[in-house]
């Protein structure tokens, strides 16, 4: 084979390196920090530089969903938020659902209700279902349905996504099921 | 992409045909900041930096003239290659003169391919037709003026 | 008395406990110790040649270490790779780009970011060529040939036909009613939500292994092995958890080529990533058949005869991941589930400026294209004759008395039972109830239609003496240890891209062997472990690696039956395996369970036997399983902007004998969603010189929980009668069978205006169209 | 023929380009830095339209200016001439705000079907109001609606008018040192109503076409004013002026609307693309209009 060309290792300091910065910011409950190029993304701080690598990438273009993230408790697209934007504030990942060994009603609804098959989409599809039902206890499929309508899944048709977010609702609206229809 | 348009103008065909045949006359009609170099009497080359507001990219040209026959008509090939993307125009001239006012039918086809014909097809049309469409009007304008 | 997870039982899966914890393992999350990163330079020409690569800049930005281009693999015989069609590919080019986004340089760095920096600093110097986009065109004499490589100097890159040609011309002139209808059918792409990618590392003994996403990394590996003249021993192929295949990981793309090449030159571990736009703009398609078809019949509504002619466009190589003697895969189920006495097909593959690949779509090898132009041409005829599409199809099916049904193409259909299906969608439909709500509301001017879809699948490839894939027989494997204390493991040559695989495969070995699902450990997708298998793609993971499960299963049976006539004292002939162990014929009190005989097989076997409880099968299936189904689809159309809405949908599928009715609703659930997406909103366009349009998820729109219905699924069970259990498969019959379904629904809106046929994807602009015209007229 | 020839590479949109940040915590710290970078640096509001051009590398400024460090820059409030909506505004927040909901549910109406809910938990009124994206559905509702758009430069303060404020795909009247604070909309009426109307090819994707409609009645019931302006069928967002004057004075129904329809029709440019053919997008604007000017009346005669 051809010789491969091969340059030299840059050397520290370069001047076409950086600008960086240092990021500080609460995941799952923890203190978290790095120093980064400011044009890191947020799901690139997750996966590299934290190695949280339940938040997934999936496009390029902010349309997938699979980089889903809570951001101070807004579900947000991680792929189009620079690390650097999240400095200081508090970051829910996939990671941070289960706590005490207690898997979240999310994660209970998504076994139970077949809501995911390859699992790539999951973690995204959960975060967005989380802050959906902070916000909205007792949505209706229909709600249900638009609230996910930035998230796609290629495996399931979103039946039993749908099914899955219902089943998280009702157990977290306790034993008395209450909660308006 | 074909754009054309005509335009008259009170100014000889002689003096409007050697304006478009002229590189440093040609790119002032042309509003993006950009460089020109001439390369010999049938090939130009340069820079520009061109786009929309925000979106904008340095693209590297070159043109060539394909044909010249004074003062009547005369076509030429622009190619030029930056922000992931290569554009190609083929422009034709056809100039006539008639008691004192020259008339000026243009065409233009221009070929996109990379990034910006991906994703940037929705704005792609207008924007280059509008560009398209400024650069005759300037020249039109210089051409009145002088 | 049931096992616990046994056949039939919806059991929860297995693999969920890592996923919902977002600890699943997917390629991008491996990470190793000095891994470098990989990004590919891709051409914005469709066909262009390259006269230079200036690599100066890309090599001084900070960070790339490598750049590697097509001349240098050149010198190492590298430059090209053989496609599964015996045609050949660029990894890449030396002297061309044959289509926009073509892979031209990779630039290795030690991080990602830099990686893409290096490769806007790479300056490619084109030509550009002339571009052929249009398959007609390509055939016309004086279109630019574009493969001058070949011995034939043409675009055609091969004619093949079956069937009965002057039977079916004959049969067709004496036909009383015939219908043709032109389809095309778009290219579309399956955009699994993880894309392509893998980590290749070399370790100090100089062998290889490949983190990879590729649902058959078994022949991966034997490919790798063939092609760069690796010792095959010193290769290892990892699938790890893999985010959707649907077909699009079947095929080797140069990324991973490069990435292995880069790591041994860098000697050290390279990661190749790609992006989503890379992703659809370059890999693997589907589809894009131009096809024609003609359908005859009596007077009375008797189907004679079906001929099909079809433009195939591949793009610029054949690397169609078919069986190799199957250039337009199994288009010839294209006769469906109909008795047609004649039948004659015909394709032509054409080569253009466009990426190759054509099946990968969550389809058996072109069962899609088949069930939409027969389901299609059928309604079309129907109509003709002024049957209603129901009444036309009863009339029509093969009968359940039929089976085992030699089609006129020559498949040997295994069972079926199609009027039992669509009599169930009709009923759960309530059809009489809805055509009557029609009439009415075509009375105010309002549009609403019923499709009906009654397919035929053809999957489980295959029995080997018809089907292999590079000369490698496409049987399957299932290798399995039962361990001392009664639990199991069983490994695969299938690869699971979301399919169950971890549940299903121990609910068959639950039920074979009477140990609960829970104790038996799946294993796929490491080749230096599993049986060689060649992979799960077109429904085939149920049908072969299933059916290998079973009669593995069987071999540990008959091996346990001699441990436990040993254990009891008796003979085995006074044994039978009876509530999931085996016991005394008439004594069931006198029984040994399967984890007794196990701790037996390796503390107290019998004299004069191996030691141990181990089998393996490789299943070389006796012929192809024919799942089917009938479905209806209800359509309401927005007369003023010509939007489709899907109101109903149900969907009755019949694939034998289910394992797990919940993965099987969830694999119906998502196929009829991957049915939807091209019927109503995808498709990949080029405009005349190359340029892909809608080359990102911005532009290529997959449906959203918004547009997708509220599916309703049904079943009938027909079970296979050659399947050691009766299963036939079922992760695409919804995608086959759905398009035909909602097209026939959204015409049967329109047929008071003449419509017979619109293209997919049906756009609202298209409907807004027809109607715009016939209101003018 | 002398071969024409290119160099070039295409570009995958993941990684953007190096620049310099910058999170000033003051509108006068902001309009300085931009100030001091000369168009070449661009305020970074929500990302949501911004930070994927940067990604496929169509954009390259050479610094961003954080603006959401700066305080009371979100907020919506009415005083008692106006509605007004802070720049950094989620444009979720519209569709969170019970006061949007009740008084100008046009904003509601467009805030429930931009992009998608992740997005607009990030992207901001004030970027999607300045992008000059003519795709974007907030500017047709500004113009309906008569807004004004206060902006800061280093030289003081300055209020644009919608109708004034878009001059051409992606250029404003904003010049590269101003920031748009706040968007002030006069506040709602007795007998106002108003509705935004979109067509969509899938939730989600760009608009096909989309219609915003205002209209003010008088205590008789006819029309006092109106406002009608449309979304992605030319260069910008476009106010339709003469369908607006055609219906001051008439009575709201059908007849008005669908003269004021045709005179909206009049002045598209819609292109052909993957979202369909002109001539459909030029057929949907009518069809639209009706339905938003219908609304916005029924909404005017207390309806939902």
């Amino acid at each position: 084979m051809h010789e491969l060309v091969l340059a030299e290792m840059p050397s520290a300091g370069d001047e076409e390196t950086g600008p960086f910065v240092n990021v500080h910011v609460t995941v799952n409950g923890a203190p978290r920090s790095a120093t980064v190029e400011t044009r890191t993304l947020l799901v690139h701080f997750l996966r590299e530089n934290l190695s949280l690598t339940g938040t997934h990438i999936g496009c390029d273009t902010t349309n997938c969903g699979a980089c889903t993230i809570l951001l101070d408790g807004k579900a947000v697209k991680s792929c189009t938020i620079l690390a650097v934007q999240a400095d200081g504030r508090e970051l829910r990942t996939v990671e941070g659902l289960e706590t005490d060994g207690k898997l979240h009603p999310i994660q209970e609804g998504f076994i139970e209700e077949h809501g995911l098959q390859c699992g790539f989409c999951t973690p995204g599809m959960m975060m967005c279902s989380v802050a959906l039902l902070q916000k909205n206890p007792h949505p209706t499929e229909e709600q249900i349905r638009r609230a996910i309508s930035g998230n796609l899944c290629r495996c399931t048709g979103y039946v039993n996504i749908v099914k899955a977010i219902q089943h998280a609702a009702n157990k977290m609206a306790g034993p008395s099921g209450g909660g308006r229809p | 992409m074909h754009f054309e348009g005509t335009f008259t103008v009170r100014a000889s065909s002689t003096r409007v045909w050697s304006f478009f045949l002229s590189p440093q006359e040609f790119s002032s009609a042309i509003d993006d900041p950009h460089t020109i170099e001439v390369v010999d009497a049938d090939h130009f080359r340069g820079t520009i930096k061109a786009g929309v507001a925000f979106i904008r990219g340095t693209f590297t040209w070159s043109a060539t003239v394909k044909e010249r026959v004074p003062p009547e008509r005369a076509q030429m090939a622009v190619h030029g290659s930056g922000m992931g993307s290569a554009f190609d125009i083929v422009a034709t001239l056809s100039v006539s003169e008639s008691a004192g006012l020259t008339t000026v039918k243009w065409a233009a086809d221009v070929q996109m391919s990379g990034t910006i014909a991906t994703t940037g097809a929705r704005l792609l049309q207008g924007t280059t037709e509008k560009k398209t469409n400024a650069f005759f009007e300037n020249a039109r304008k210089m051409l009145e003026v002088a | 008395m049931t096992v616990h997870g046994g056949v039939g039982q919806s059991i929860k899966r297995k693999e969920d406990a890592r996923f919902v914890r977002g600890k699943g393992n997917y390629v991008d999350d491996v990470k190793l110790p000095g891994m470098l990163y990989l990004d590919i330079v891709r051409s914005p020409y469709a066909h262009a040649r390259i006269r230079s690569i200036n690599i100066e800049k890309a090599l001084k930005v900070p960070g790339v270490l490598a750049v590697i281009r097509g001349k240098d693999l050149e010198a190492a015989n590298l430059a090209w790779m053989p496609t599964l069609m015996s045609d050949k590919q660029m990894v890449l080019p030396v002297e061309r780009v044959m289509y926009q986004s073509q892979e031209v340089a990779a630039v290795v760095a030690d991080s990602r970011y830099a990686a893409a920096d290096g490769v806007v600093a790479v300056e490619v110097d084109y030509e550009p060529l002339p571009v052929v986009v249009d398959p007609m065109k390509a055939l016309e004499p004086g279109a630019p040939i574009l493969r001058p490589d070949r011995k034939e100097q043409t675009n055609r890159i091969w004619h093949w036909e079956v069937g009965d040609r002057e039977g079916t011309d004959k049969a067709l002139k004496e036909s009383d009613v015939v219908v043709k209808e032109n389809l095309y059918i778009p290219r579309i792409h399956v955009s699994s939500i993880e894309t392509c990618g893998c980590v290749a590392s070399f370790d100090a003994m100089g062998k290889l292994t490949v983190w990879m996403t590729t649902q058959a990394p078994h022949a991966i590996r034997t490919v790798f092995a063939l092609v760069a003249g690796l010792p095959e021993q010193k290769i290892r192929i990892i699938s790890p958890d893999i985010g959707g295949g649907f077909g699009g990981k079947v095929p080797v793309y140069p990324g991973y080529v490069l990435a292995v090449v880069a790591a041994l030159k860098t000697g050290h571990p390279v990661k190749w990533i790609e992006d989503r736009s890379e992703n659809i703009q370059a890999d693997s398609f589907a589809r894009d058949y131009h096809i024609s078809a003609e359908i005859g019949a009596t007077r009375d509504g008797k189907l004679t005869a079906l001929r099909v002619k079809t433009i195939a466009d591949h793009g610029y190589t054949d690397a169609a991941a078919n069986p190799s003697k199957f250039p337009a895969g199994l288009f010839h189920i294209v006769t469906g589930s109909y008795p047609f006495e004649k039948a004659h097909v015909e394709v032509d593959g054409v080569y253009t400026n466009k990426p190759p690949g054509g099946i990968a779509y969550r389809c058996s090898f072109r069962v899609t294209e088949a069930a939409f132009t027969i389901e299609r041409i059928v309604d079309s005829l129907a109509r003709k004759l002024g049957m209603d599409p129901a009444e036309f199809r009863m009339k029509n099916f093969i009968p359940p008395e039929a089976f085992p049904f030699k089609s006129a193409l020559g498949w040997e259909y295994d069972s079926g039972n199609y009027q039992g299906a669509l009599r169930k969608a009709m009923d759960i439909v309530d059809y009489d109830a809805l055509r009557k709500e029609q009439a009415e509301k075509r009375k105010r001017g309002e549009l609403m239609g019923i499709g009906i879809s009654s397919f035929t699948e053809i999957v489980g490839a295959g029995p080997s003496h018809t089907f292999d894939i590079l000369g490698l027989k496409m049987f399957d494997s299932c290798e399995i240890r039962i361990h001392p204390t009664g639990k199991a493991i069983a490994r695969f040559g299938t690869k699971s891209q979301g399919q169950g695989h971890e549940t299903t495969y121990a609910q068959i070995l639950a039920e074979e062997l009477g140990i609960s699902s829970e104790d038996i450990a799946i294993e796929e997708g490491d080749t230096d472990t599993a049986p060689y298998g060649l992979g799960t793609y077109a429904s085939r993971s149920t049908p072969t690696a299933g059916a290998a499960a079973s009669i593995a299963a069987r071999k540990i049976r008959d091996k346990a039956q001699k441990i436990a006539a040993h254990l009891l004292e008796v003979s085995p002939d006074d044994l039978e395996w009876k509530d999931h162990k085996f016991q005394v014929k008439g004594v069931p009190d006198k029984a040994k369970t399967m984890a007794e005989i196990a701790f037996a097989a390796y503390t107290n076997h019998p004299p004069g036997m191996e030691a141990g409880l181990e089998a393996v099968d490789y299943y070389d299936p006796p012929n192809l399983t024919y799942p089917f189904g009938s479905y209806i689809c209800v359509v309401d159309i927005d007369k003023e902007t010509g939007e489709v809405k899907i109101r109903r949908f149900v969907a009755v599928d019949d694939c034998g004998t289910i394992i797990n009715p919940m993965i099987v609703e969830g694999q119906i659930h998502g196929g009829l969603t991957m049915g939807l997406a091209p019927a109503l909103l995808e498709e990949i366009h080029y405009d005349e010189n190359g340029n892909m349009l809608g080359g990102s998820f911005m532009d290529y729109l997959l449906p959203t929980a918004v547009e997708t219905p509220k599916w309703e699924t049904a079943k009938t069970t027909t079970p296979s009668p050659h399947h050691p259990i009766g299963a036939k498969g079922v992760g695409e019959s919804a995608t086959v069978g759905a398009p035909a379904a909602i097209v026939n629904a959204v015409v049967d809106a329109l047929a008071h205006l003449g419509v017979t046929h619109i293209d997919i994807p049906i756009t609202p602009w298209k409907v807004w169209k027809i109607l715009h015209e016939k209101r003018a007229a | 023929m002398t071969p024409r020839y290119s160099i070039a590479q295409e570009v995958w949109g993941v990684i953007p380009p190096r620049f310099e940040y910058f999170a000033p915590s003051s509108i006068d710290e902001a309009v300085q830095i931009l100030d001091r970078f000369g168009g070449e640096a661009k305020v970074l509001a929500g990302g949501q339209s911004l930070l994927p051009v940067m990604k496929l590398r169509l954009a390259e400024p050479r610094a961003l200016v954080d603006i959401n460090r700066i305080p009371d820059l979100a907020h919506i409030r009415e005083d008692a001439k106006s509605l007004r909506i802070g720049a950094t505004t989620r444009t979720n927040d519209l569709n969170d705000s019970e006061l949007i909901h009740a008084r100008y549910p046009i904003l509601s109406d467009a805030a429930y079907e931009i992009a998608d809910p992740l997005v607009r938990n990030m992207g901001t009124v004030g970027g999607n109001v300045s992008h000059g994206d003519p795709a974007n559905d907030l500017p047709a509702c500004m113009l309906a609606l008569g807004a004004h758009f206060v902006v800061r430069s280093p030289t003081g303060t300055r209020t644009i008018p919608a109708k004034e404020f878009y001059q051409d795909t992606f250029v404003t009247a904003l010049e590269s040192n101003e920031l748009l604070l706040e968007i002030q909309i006069p506040k709602a009426r007795p007998g106002q109503g108003n509705a935004y109307v979109k067509l969509e090819k899938r939730i989600g994707d760009f608009p096909i076409v989309g219609v915003a409609a205002n209209l003010v009645l008088t205590t008789k019931g006819t029309i006092e004013s109106a406002g009608l302006a449309l979304t992605a069928v030319g260069p910008t967002a476009l106010k339709a002026t003469e369908a607006e004057r055609h219906l001051v004075g008439k009575a709201p129904e059908d007849a008005a609307f669908q003269r004021a329809a045709e005179f909206a029709q009049e002045i598209t440019s819609p292109v052909s693309d993957l979202r369909g053919p002109a001539e459909y997008k030029r057929a949907m604007v009518r069809v639209l209009a009706l339905r938003a000017l219908h609304r916005a009346s029924a909404r005017a005669h207390g309806g939902a």
